[in-house]
């Protein structure tokens, strides 16, 4: 309870400089998670594309029992398998996203918080354009233009969290780039490369890395939201499409209501477990609100 | 209501604390920012609250208004409104005292004052709360106590934000609300510190006046003793959250007894003194309220400090002046007193000329 | 279910050429006789429930699918029409009577009979409808076999006309039942030319005349009361009809249910079950209408391979398909005619389920490393490059994609490409396609789905989807057609069916069901009859008749 | 008065930048001509064709270089003509669908940000008054379910429960229902994008009202012996706002990113789906359009969010 408490930001001086349980527990699942994503095809599971029909149960989608687990889909193929296959998709996609978003966003963010000037000013510009568009748009915009492979949907959820994470660094940068250290440092004349790297990376390193968990999870959701809508990753088994597949007709959904919920409550609680994960650090090192 | 008070301000106190005693639970233990306060004011009479920031005083106000949360916090002693207990009760219980009966001046009349409400609101409200009024009526009586406090084109004013007012037309903002319904017991809580020194005066005359018209009692908390010393009848001192010395004003100026009032008002800006003359401060730390100093609290700073006061507390003794208290072993004038003066003194002179 | 659409897109919306077809289990499986529904009511306002919303309503040019059928229907009559024993009778016809030869035939017209403008019906309007479909590109390669550039017609009076096809033969009345039976006001048609928006206000001779129309939302017609068919064939019951587009089949059954909708029609057969569990509810399916295959393009590699063909078809699991997506409904198909006909050439089977010889034949291929004319692979890493194209967005389709990638994808690296509706035809029209799913044939005159098989259709703009050309089929197709020699006509076909399965462009997968669904409310589906009293079919491929129809 | 002529300058600038960005990832990415003829346009043996392609290339100006086509198209953008787009039926005007199909859009986005905002603001009176306490903890925890919790995913298990199970709401959007019912009908599609944005909304507000509840005035208000619920409605609620009233200005974005699966699962014909369907389509005329009326709203509410500010904080205003 106190984690869940001050994680909402509640005012406990005690509860904040401890974990606590509940991030353990995230951050448990979300290992096994990847573990899943990494291993999934090493794992003895059945088959995720084929279709298991078995006419002594009639016509499919049959449901959960001890041969399928999670039941099966309208094609008879096994939502067990299908949803731990999905695992590989949607958290790939979330990491790399966030990854690059990170490398590129926190790079130029960091440089115009350094520098000022016409970087300051043109990156800043970028950013306020990028984020006029609401970003399930733009990525939907940009899906449109692509084939849709993990790569570019990857760089493409990527290219949608640059503007949030670079203007978090440019602020971090600013901080510290005038604390009295970086000031002594340069006015040494030590060469900016090594005061960017050696003094301001290090303090801007650690509140944005305690941001990441919440970028991924914000990943993890855009990209669940474009396979719903089938702008995901071609031919590939996502959450999301999982999901869709099991709701698109009300029919479906009433009759067979297993096919969208386990894919639902697998992606429920990573994102859950990111969020509390990512907001329980955030409260650690002691960041302040990020919008991304 | 007047037969009982012309009868309270002769006989029985009008507001009185019993042995008062607030402590706050902290990480670091327990802190006693109020450690048994016993004071008594009588209808119409005023009483300065003076010490350094730290000393308790503000607790000491708060708490006989019951505005401290109640987590965390421990309350022991009584306090007496009119002869009734109010010490133990809920703040609910304390609403429809709060405001009719007692009203409180802050500070800071920036942060004080709601800074997206227009002022007029701020006033009639509770005039509307504890008297019933209408819109129209509300509104009129607060542009006649507005023009009772002094402010310029009063209609006017009600209209206004805060920000668009001075600093010294905000603090009559909050005295008009804290006249408003016009309560008996005022408590001002540093109401000038915010202020520039020009205005000070002004307000300080004001506060007396309203009161003295209304037969209302005060409780005015300070840490400069210039401020008290024209406006009130009694002062009480206060260090490490007791009362130290106590007397009517006239007494205490002529007759310091304990040797941080002395040094206190040596502290006190004086208008004769050119402003860049520096003032004699007090050396050292106020003392810390969760594990205090044995014997007397004030020892560690003072000069003229002996072994017993460290080791022994001194009790609350009288002195020959009239309704005057103080606690200290080696008062002022005391031989023991005179004879460590005359040490510093000498010390002063060899180490060229003091101050 | 956009699916329907999709492929029926292919089959239906080149409906310009697609003839009724009827068997027994349209009576059959139709409402009960009149009597048992007590007397008709005069009134009211049927709600229609359709799989799409169509282009225009233009018989000379719009590609009418059953939706638009349904809704042509509606406004224009045809020539002739199907009685429930498979023959063709005349409708908005008088008669229609070939010279001994068949090289010429004389259409007598119906007196008296007038367009919703009043633009009274004769000789003249004919010959205008077919002048100008003729121009068109798409529906005119369905009329010139029967309505040549030059000399095409003689008019003899205002009534009497005599057409002189391209080449004999017996089947032209039954190519009137459709969409080139459907004679539009003349008037309209001039109109139509300065002003092509007019082509969502279609004017006929109807039971029903337009009244108001929003495109892909809702279309309404009211009764037309000087119908001429009024003391013929029976007086319009309804006042009005509205036509709802709703391409998903799970929300037309819904609206039908919550009794948004009246009348439904689907090809959805996983919702048969449900329509036979609800005994509100009444089913009448014809089960086998069109044929449900793979189309393959044969002008384009890798496909202009027949080992391609032949392997795509071997590793294809038809059984799987039908388990899956048919469910027990329908059958699975060898052939474009159902073992009942008696067309049907037991020797001809259609392969399927044989992974091994698919995986050899590929082998084969992929062995001479071939190349398109660009240059570029046909084969990557021992498999062939192709491409799936289905019309969407639809979930079933896409499911449909998606089972035969895990068919196909260890022998072929299968591209899928979604298109819309509309480019989805255009491109097959155009040949720039692999493999597509399709619905098509099974015209109840077999002779009338030649213009799906003749080498001269094809061209840039193709009926012959697959751009399969052979004259010893065009051949044969001239012999079916042939009136001279009827008793040799099943043998011909035989040889057809096996012609075709040979060019392996198709691969057959079932007998499509059509399924029309209608509430208790609605009455007389079935009680329609021809002008000279033969009681015709209730419902056509999921095409739908309403001037019988009363509701209670 | 210079600070309003700033931030319009600033948001027009970002208007022309969005609109360059779209117009020109559509026309280099994408291909102009299909858009217009369908896959004639890539039927490029057939003599036929090629006449079309001919016509349509200069009568679109196709030919013209980029910039001037942009420019061209720009100005037929803020008259209100979104161009063409291919149909087999020809090239029905793209304003069409737009105009019959953005009211519902915007609706359901109002009615989404209504249902944030009447459920976020009590919320957070009521946890950040009891803050600490049990209840308010619980419900941080429920907020903190709702915002991990994928509004495509929200929508299906609403759908499940409140649809289909209960048969509380009904299943599909009947455009031609008369106003009150479509309405109704959109209830549950507004919950779906609001319920996630009304936790994020308490969760700040909560926080704001607690900072505002430790301020002197609220000490002051008390003193006045205000009942508990006047403090917080009357002095601690509007100076709590101002960071919400930016934060819902700039949720609209994920206001419209909502509606757009939520049309997509309850079937409602907005520019949402619309959006997903001409994009599944390569319908880029349609897709343009929208992503620019999108964009462009989404840049002007932004700005009258900036506005509103100096409404109801005083003290900014100028």
């Amino acid at each position: 309870m106190s984690a869940v408490n001050s994680s909402a930001g509640a005012e406990t001086a005690v509860a904040r400089k401890k974990l606590g349980f509940g991030f353990w527990l995230c951050i448990g699942w979300l290992a096994a998670m990847v573990f899943i994503a990494l291993f999934t095809p090493l794992l003895p599971l059945k088959s995720p594309t084929a279709n298991f029909l078995d006419s002594s149960q009639g016509r499919p989608p049959y449901s959960p029992s001890w041969k399928h687990w999670f039941g099966t889909d309208k094609d008879a193929r096994d939502v067990f398998a299908r949803t731990l296959y999905g695992a590989r998709i949607s958290l790939t996609v979330g990491f790399s996203a966030i990854t690059a978003g990170f490398l590129v966003g926190g790079t130029i963010g960091v440089m115009s918080g350094y520098f000022r000037g016409w970087i300051d000013r043109v990156s800043s510009f970028v950013f306020v354009v990028l984020l006029s568009f609401p970003s399930l748009v733009l990525a939907i915009l940009l899906t449109s233009l692509i084939e849709r492979s993990l790569l570019t949907v990857s760089l493409v959820l990527g290219l949608l969290s640059i503007a949030p994470v670079g203007r978090l660094a440019r602020a971090a940068t600013l901080q510290y780039s005038e604390r009295e250290f970086v000031l002594a440092a340069r006015q040494i004349g030590a060469k900016d490369r090594h005061i960017i790297v050696k003094e301001i990376l290090p303090n801007v390193a650690i509140p944005m890395s305690s941001l990441a968990l919440l970028g991924m999870a914000v990943a993890v959701v855009a990209e669940g939201g474009l396979a719903f809508l089938g702008l995901s990753v071609e031919k590939g088994i996502t959450w999301g499409g999982l999901i869709q597949l099991g709701s698109d007709a009300s029919k479906t959904l009433e009759k067979a209501p297993w096919i969208s919920f386990f894919p639902i409550l697998m992606l429920f609680l990573t994102v859950l477990s990111l969020n509390f994960a990512g907001d329980r650090l955030r409260t650690f090192f002691d960041v302040k609100e990020m919008t991304l | 209501m007047n037969t009982t008070s012309a009868v309270a301000s002769e006989s029985e106190p009008f507001i009185e604390t019993v042995g008062l005693k607030t402590h706050f639970r902290t990480p670091r233990g327990i802190a006693r920012a109020v450690d048994g306060v016993t004071i008594q004011i009588r209808r119409g009479q005023s009483l300065g609250v003076v010490g350094e920031s730290g000393s308790g005083k503000t607790v000491l106000s708060r708490s006989i208004m019951g505005l401290l949360p109640r987590n965390g916090v421990i309350r022991e002693g009584s306090v007496r409104y009119r002869g009734e207990e109010i010490g133990n009760r809920t703040p609910k219980e304390m609403r429809s005292v709060w405001g009719r009966e007692m009203a409180m001046v802050f500070q800071d009349p920036m942060t004080s004052l709601n800074p997206v409400m227009k002022v007029g609101k701020q006033v009639t409200e509770s005039l509307r709360l504890h008297l019933g009024m209408n819109a129209a009526e509300a509104t009129e009586v607060a542009e006649k106590i507005f023009r009772d406090v002094r402010i310029p084109e009063p209609s006017r004013r009600l209209n206004q934000y805060p920000h668009e007012l001075s600093g010294g037309m905000r603090q009559r903002v909050m005295i008009a609300i804290a006249m408003a319904c016009g309560p008996n017991m005022l408590f001002a809580d540093e109401p000038t510190t915010a202020l520039d020194v020009t205005v000070q005066a002004q307000i300080l005359e004001l506060l007396s006046e309203q009161i003295h018209d209304r037969n209302m009692s005060m409780l005015l908390v300070t840490h400069n003793l210039g401020v008290v010393a024209g406006y009130t009848d009694e002062i009480a001192v206060m260090y490490g959250g007791k009362v130290v010395e106590r007397a009517p004003t006239k007494v205490l100026f002529d007759n310091v007894k304990m040797p941080y009032t002395e040094a206190l008002l040596q502290s006190i800006p004086r208008l004769t003194q050119p402003s860049h003359s520096r003032l004699a401060m007090i050396p050292g730390r106020p003392p810390d309220l969760v594990n205090p100093p044995t014997g007397c609290r004030f020892a560690p700073r003072c000069a003229y400090a002996r072994d017993l006061c460290r080791s022994e507390e001194p009790p609350l003794t009288t002195a020959e002046t009239p309704d005057h208290t103080f606690a200290c072993h080696f008062p002022v004038g005391s031989p023991e007193y005179l004879e460590r003066k005359v040490e510093i003194e000498r010390r002063g002179a060899t180490t060229g000329g003091g101050n | 279910m956009v699916f329907t659409v999709a492929c029926g897109g292919g089959g239906d919306d080149d409906g310009s050429t697609e003839p009724a077809t009827s068997d027994g289990t349209d009576t059959t499986g139709g409402s009960a006789a009149p009597s048992e529904e007590g007397e008709p009511v005069v009134g009211g306002t049927l709600r229609v429930g359709l799989e799409a919303d169509v282009d225009g309503l233009n018989p000379t040019a719009s590609a009418l699918a059953v939706s638009g059928l349904t809704m042509a229907q509606a406004v224009f009559d045809p020539l002739f029409t199907f009685a429930t024993d498979g023959t063709v009778v005349p409708y908005l016809a008088e008669s229609m009577t070939p010279s001994t030869d068949f090289t010429e035939w004389t259409l007598k017209l119906r007196a008296g009979v007038a367009f919703h403008d009043g633009t009274p019906f004769t000789v003249d309007a004919v010959i205008k409808q077919f002048e100008i479909t003729r121009n068109d590109p798409l529906v005119g390669l369905a009329v010139r076999p029967y309505y040549p550039e030059t000399d095409a017609v003689a008019k003899i009076d205002d009534l009497t006309m005599v057409f002189k096809p391209l080449e004999p033969s017996q089947y032209f009345p039954s190519a009137l039942t459709a969409q080139l039976g459907y004679i539009a006001s003349p008037t309209w048609l001039d109109a139509l030319a300065a002003d092509p928006t007019l082509e969502q206000q279609p004017v006929g001779t109807g039971p029903f005349q337009f009244d108001s129309r929003t495109e892909d939302s809702v279309t309404k017609f009211v009764r037309n009361e000087a119908w001429w068919g009024t003391d013929l064939v029976g007086p319009v019951y309804l006042d009005a009809i509205e036509f709802y587009p709703v391409p998903d089949a799970d929300t037309r059954t819904e609206l039908l249910l919550n009794g948004d909708l009246d009348i439904i029609h689907t090809t959805d057969t996983n919702q048969f079950e449900t329509y036979r569990e609800d005994t509100s509810l009444t089913l009448d399916i014809s089960e086998d209408g069109e044929e449900y295959f793979l189309m393959i393009n044969t002008a384009k590699a890798p496909f202009d391979d027949v080992r391609v063909r032949q392997a795509l078809a071997l590793a294809t699991d038809r059984q799987g398909y039908y388990d899956l997506f048919n469910g027990g409904e329908g059958q699975l198909a060898n052939q474009m005619f159902t073992p009942d006909s008696p067309y049907y050439n037991p020797d001809v089977t259609q392969e399927g389920n044989d992974p091994e010889g698919a995986a050899a034949l590929v082998a084969e291929y992929c062995g001479e490393n071939p190349v398109a004319e660009d240059g570029s692979a046909l084969c990557t890493d021992g498999k062939v490059n192709m491409e799936y194209q289905w019309s969407g967005p639809s979930v079933l389709a896409t499911r449909i994609a998606d089972f035969y990638n895990e068919n196909w994808s260890s022998l072929f690296n299968v591209t899928f490409d979604e298109k819309s509706q509309a480019d989805h035809i255009q491109e097959a029209a155009l040949g720039l396609y692999n493999v597509v799913g399709w619905r098509q044939f099974g015209a109840e005159n077999p002779g009338d789905d030649r213009v799906w098989l003749e080498c001269r259709n094809i061209g840039g703009i193709s009926l012959n989807w697959p751009r399969y050309c052979s004259e010893e089929r065009d051949a044969l197709i001239k012999e079916i057609a042939n009136p001279a020699n009827p008793d040799e006509r099943t043998g011909l076909l035989q040889q057809l069916v096996q012609n075709i399965h040979d060019s392996y462009a198709y691969i057959f997968m079932t007998h499509s069901s059509w399924a029309v669904v209608h509430t208790d409310k609605v009455h007389g589906q079935c009680d329609r009859i021809a002008p000279e009293g033969s009681p015709l079919v209730c419902s056509t491929n999921g095409r739908m008749y309403f001037h019988s129809t009363w509701l209670s | 008065m210079r600070y309003y002529v700033q931030r319009v300058a600033l948001a027009i600038l970002l208007l022309l930048a969005v609109s360059m960005l779209t117009f020109g990832a559509l026309n280099v990415l994408g291909d102009p001509l299909f858009n217009i003829l369908g896959p004639v346009a890539g039927d490029v043996n057939n003599p036929d064709s090629i006449k079309m392609i001919e016509l349509a290339k200069s009568e679109f100006s196709l030919d013209r270089p980029l910039p001037v086509r942009y420019a061209i198209w720009l100005s037929d953008f803020v008259r209100g003509d979104f161009g063409v787009t291919f149909s087999s039926t020809g090239q029905p005007p793209v304003s069409g669908v737009i105009s019959e199909r953005l009211p519902r859009t915007v609706t359901l986005v109002a009615m989404a940000q209504l249902f944030a905002i009447l459920v976020s603001i009590p919320w957070a009176l009521i946890t950040a008054s009891r803050a600490g306490k049990i209840s308010d903890r619980i419900s941080t925890l429920n907020a903190f379910f709702l915002v991990a919790m994928p509004n495509f995913a929200l929508a299906v298990i609403l759908k499940f429960f409140f649809s289909i199970k209960l048969g509380w709401m009904p299943l599909t959007f009947v455009a031609d229902d008369p106003l009150s019912s479509r309405l109704f009908q959109m209830i549950l599609p507004a919950l779906t994008i609001g319920l996630p944005v009304a936790a994020v909304y308490q969760r700040l507000l909560r926080t704001d009202i607690i900072t505002t509840l430790q301020q002197d005035f609220i000490l002051l208000a008390r003193t006045k012996g205000l009942s508990r619920t006047r403090i917080l409605l009357v002095h601690a609620l509007r100076p709590s706002l101002f960071s919400f009233i930016t934060v819902v200005g700039l949720n609209t974005g994920a206001l419209i990113g909502g509606s757009i699966v939520s049309e997509t699962v309850f079937r409602i014909p907005g520019i949402g789906s619309t959006l997903v369907e001409s994009v599944l389509r390569n319908d880029f005329p349609v897709v343009l359009a929208i992503v620019m009326i999108v964009a462009s709203s989404f840049v002007i509410i932004n700005l009258l969010v900036d506005f509103a500010y100096t409404l109801i904080d005083p003290r900014v205003r100028r």
